[in-house]
């Protein structure tokens, strides 16, 4: 699989460079400890978001760093955590004194790694909370297995809990709203080719011609189901019913309609007009749609749909504004 | 499966001989065997865990270990414990993903339990504080024997250990390979159920390399007693 | 390959659903007669703004739609130029009295649609203005071929004569800043991957493993030269070096480090650093960087480098808000 | 090459015999096999253009040929000259890229030579009205013969017709294949500089499909003087 690349080992550190390059104004890079941080941080008075994870997830969550979302971003090795003396170095850095929130997703690896992170950050004095992502419904939370996978969700709670930081609330009230959205949250993906990690430099998997994977992460995993290729609109509804049925939205929902990262975004469009059909057949209502590339794996082909249950509040806080590389709205 | 009997009571077979127990140069020695086959077997963890992980365990594994060498050869600590312990810090700090922080708390906790100050540990008590290390991951991890991670091999090794060092590596290996069929309960090979089944483990493969090494560098070690 | 649709012969329309899904606030669509106008279209006062092209592109120029930039689109068939009914009808529906500019790139195809529908519309008392792109440095302007193409160098013709419109400027003005912009812009191109048509379904053209195509296009022709595969870097030296030797740019530029569609943001990124690297040992100054996909060939994995050299006012034209479904600013 | 002797005067030979030229009927029947012939050709229209161009030539020509046919069927214009001039708008208004603008004029020319009036129009009219359409084309274009264009088959064809219906469809044909060897100077093509020698141009294919299917309809209209 060619790449853009100059050698696998140096995909993190050059990214990180050209983030630097093309976002003076908004952010500030360490490229050698891999560290992302907003501009003005430490933000006198505010709560700090943190995140982080493997990278080959772009934008997430580097392109989310800036004002009305997160403070900092610590990205790992390819579909690999980062490690916990990243976000030690990152919560210093961006702590004004209100402590910060990691927002963590759902992998063994990012969950033993924020966790020694959060403790050593206690020890330095630094208040944090920490929000788990498990929005995937393709995993069963039977206790026989790590459990739901954070996945396209993410992106809902660092948005709508970064609104809730910019606004002043202390970090119990940003630790809730970001749990409350979290809960609210459910996701599924679908996958019509695997990725290759610059380190293989082939497929993760071999998925043939004619055939998808229902219910993939985020990592170039397999999913749980391989099936005879689908219609767009098949697609949708087997996405939509996995979220429906398992989130039960009983107000209106914000959509995310993300693609993978090699899905053109005709494909994308067009796939979430699908979802918008199945969504109003099964007489859910739709408060805002976000169409793209957000939370991806690689140069994998396939969407993945999220549905957050809104009230008021997050709606508001999702409406407000942001400025980030990736998302940006009112700035 | 034939064992070696153990010779003197606790103490693993095919210790040092002569010399009271492990030095810090012993636990350099079994490390940088260790390095040196993560390196050489890189690319099989990797495939491995691309079967049923995300395709990053050799990389992961190698990237640590280098950084563990590269300490180590810089400033190597005088005791075993600190050896452990400093090598387990830079698993922390360098691997990321789900095997940084179990192998670097399995080196951490039985530094820990061989504390930095003796010169000199014995086989026995460095299998105790092994045992205490693996129990470490387990508590860590959340995960038991069974659940198809490194813990299929380093609890049969821990358990092997007190008998010899090669039946803690022919534990390991064993462990490892009866990961295959196994469905995963635990990590990145969980999530996908049943399709688990019919791989082995990385983790419980690189872990069966630690031991391995380890078995060596202590055969090495019993064969050249003025070392 | 496989593909997130239908039917091959309904992805534009599936994608226009979508696009009036998504942006219920932002645009109206006419899925039927394949034309997306901004939603408080027309704008009492303001020259209207109008583009179009072959579909495949996205988010060009239907996502380019909205304040500060354009009035409307025209999406034709998958690398297809629209027919000259959408322009008009288009044009009618966004003239305030005050003139549209039709912002063509430079393809056969789209030149004479465009220019049949400039004669209808003025027919029908539309004052019209036409800017045509021709920023792509791959191709000779020895009129031995059609000319150089229209590619990434329209975004910065749309954005920063969209908000020359949006300050009321008139007809004739804006139709001179676009021009302007136009002159002072440069883009070469590279393809890792061809990519695959729907109406097709299979790569347009070969491209062995070990090898690149320098001097693409926009629509998955085969460039002007075969490479051996380069890395991030050397690639980045071949596009700088095409662009600026033909631009020689003295003073600040407008960087684009376009994504082709799939090539995942971590390589873009990285490669973004590579440019930057070498637009510095060239001693040419970047004023802004855009990194992403905006300018795209459906699935193609590869990149685009565009400079635009910016005076004063093109600088503050093109930071000023703007607001649609893929740039948006300030708003 | 051999070429038909043209039999009387500026006729074309094959011409519908009995009646007084062609008439809106006979246009219709034209385009009609004209587009059978671009949607059983469509394939291979879009392999030439992915060659040398975007891959959608036949996509292209086939939705604007099924435009053409259903706007005929539903409410076919009386004059040879209006069906060629509903042709050309509707090719114009459903097929975009360079073709259709380009195709669009030709026919809208074509029957503008012939106006909407006369019912019927004799050989020789016809051949100089699609000759006015063909250098319509020319000019709309910036194109002329040799630049590997659609141009390469529809001038021969236009010089070919006076001769015979037959003779055009031969020198169509022939033009088109002439192309190969070319390196194209107007269209998509053009942009691949000398990549594009060595491939047939995909217009020139498609206009050797319209102008067999004109002589096709003349003989066939030729063999039935009745109908
Ligand atoms: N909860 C756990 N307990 C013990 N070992 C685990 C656990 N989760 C994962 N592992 C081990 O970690 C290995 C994967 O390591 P690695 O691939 O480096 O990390 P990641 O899964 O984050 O990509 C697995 O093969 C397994 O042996
Ligand atoms: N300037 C021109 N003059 C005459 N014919 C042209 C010109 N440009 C393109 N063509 C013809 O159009 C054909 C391509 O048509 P098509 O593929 O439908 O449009 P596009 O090139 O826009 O995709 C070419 O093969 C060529 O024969
Ligand atoms: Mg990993
Ligand atoms: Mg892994
Ligand atoms: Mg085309
Ligand atoms: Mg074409």
């Amino acid at each position: 699989m060619k790449m853009l690349i100059n050698v696998p080992e140096r995909v993190v550190a050059d990214a990180l460079r050209g983030l630097a390059a093309a976002h003076p104004d908004l952010l500030t890079v360490d490229v050698e400890r891999r560290i992302v941080v907003r501009r003005d941080a430490p933000v006198a008075g505010k709560v700090a978001l943190l995140s982080g994870g493997g990278s080959g997830h772009e934008p997430l969550h580097a392109g989310f760093v800036g004002p009305g979302m997160l403070d900092a971003a610590c990205p790992g090795e390819v579909f690999t955590s980062p490690v916990p003396d990243q976000m030690v170095r990152a919560a210093a850095a961006v702590d004004s004194g209100e402590g910060v929130l990691f927002v963590v997703k759902n992998y063994t690896g990012d969950v033993l790694n924020f966790t020694m992170a959060a403790e050593l950050a206690e020890d330095e004095g630094v208040q944090v909370s920490t929000v788990v992502l498990r929005d995937d419904v393709a995993v069963s939370e039977d206790g026989e297995s790590a459990g739901r996978r954070g996945t396209g969700g993410t992106l809902f709670v660092e948005k709508i809990a970064g609104a809730a930081a910019e606004e002043g609330a202390p970090l119990v009230r940003v630790a809730s709203v970001a749990r409350r959205v979290a809960e609210s949250t459910r996701s599924f993906g679908v996958a019509l080719s695997a990725c290759s990690t610059p380190a293989r430099g082939a497929p993760t998997f071999d998925l043939p011609p004619g055939e998808l994977e229902l219910g993939i992460g985020i990592h170039g995993e397999p999913g749980r189901e391989r099936r005879p290729m689908m219609t767009s609109g098949e697609i949708a509804d087997a996405a939509v019913a996995a979220v429906v049925e398992d989130l039960r939205p009983d107000s209106p929902v914000l959509l995310l309609v993300n693609g993978m990262g090699a899905t053109p975004l005709l494909e994308l469009y067009g796939f979430a007009a699908e979802v918008h059909r199945v969504l109003a057949e099964r007489r859910v209502a739709v408060a805002r749609t976000l169409v793209g590339n957000y939370v991806t794996s690689l140069d994998m082909a396939g969407c993945s749909v999220t549905l957050c249950q809104a009230d008021e509040e997050l709606l508001r806080l999702w409406d407000a504004p942001v400025r980030t590389a990736a998302l940006r709205r009112g700035r | 499966m034939e064992r070696d009997r153990a010779q003197d009571g606790g103490a693993p077979a095919g210790a040092p001989r002569g010399a009271a127990g492990l030095d810090a140069d012993f636990v350099v020695r079994w490390l940088t065997a260790a390095a040196a086959a993560v390196d050489r077997e890189a690319d099989r963890l990797t495939e491995l865990d691309a079967a049923i992980g995300d395709a990053d365990h050799g990389a992961n594994m190698r990237r640590g270990f280098r950084a563990v060498t590269g300490t180590l050869a810089e400033d190597p600590p005088a005791t075993p414990g600190a050896v452990l312990a400093l090598a387990g810090r830079t698993l922390v700090s360098t691997v990321g993903g789900a095997s940084g922080p179990l192998y670097g708390t399995l080196l951490r906790r039985t530094g820990g339990e061989l504390g930095t100050e003796a010169p000199r540990v014995s086989s026995a008590e460095f299998a105790a504080a092994l045992a205490a290390g693996v129990a470490a991951v387990g508590a860590l991890g959340g995960s038991a024997p069974g659940d198809k991670t490194m813990l299929d091999a380093l609890v049969p090794a821990a358990e092997a250990l007190p008998e010899s060092f090669d039946a803690a590596r022919r534990a390991a290996v064993a462990g490892a390979l009866a990961t295959v069929p196994l469905r995963a309960r635990r990590g990145r090979a969980s999530l996908l159920g049943d399709r688990s089944i019919g791989h082995q483990d990385p983790g419980a493969a690189s872990a069966a390399l630690l031991v391995t090494a380890l078995a060596e560098t202590a055969a090495e070690a019993a064969g050249s007693p003025d070392d």
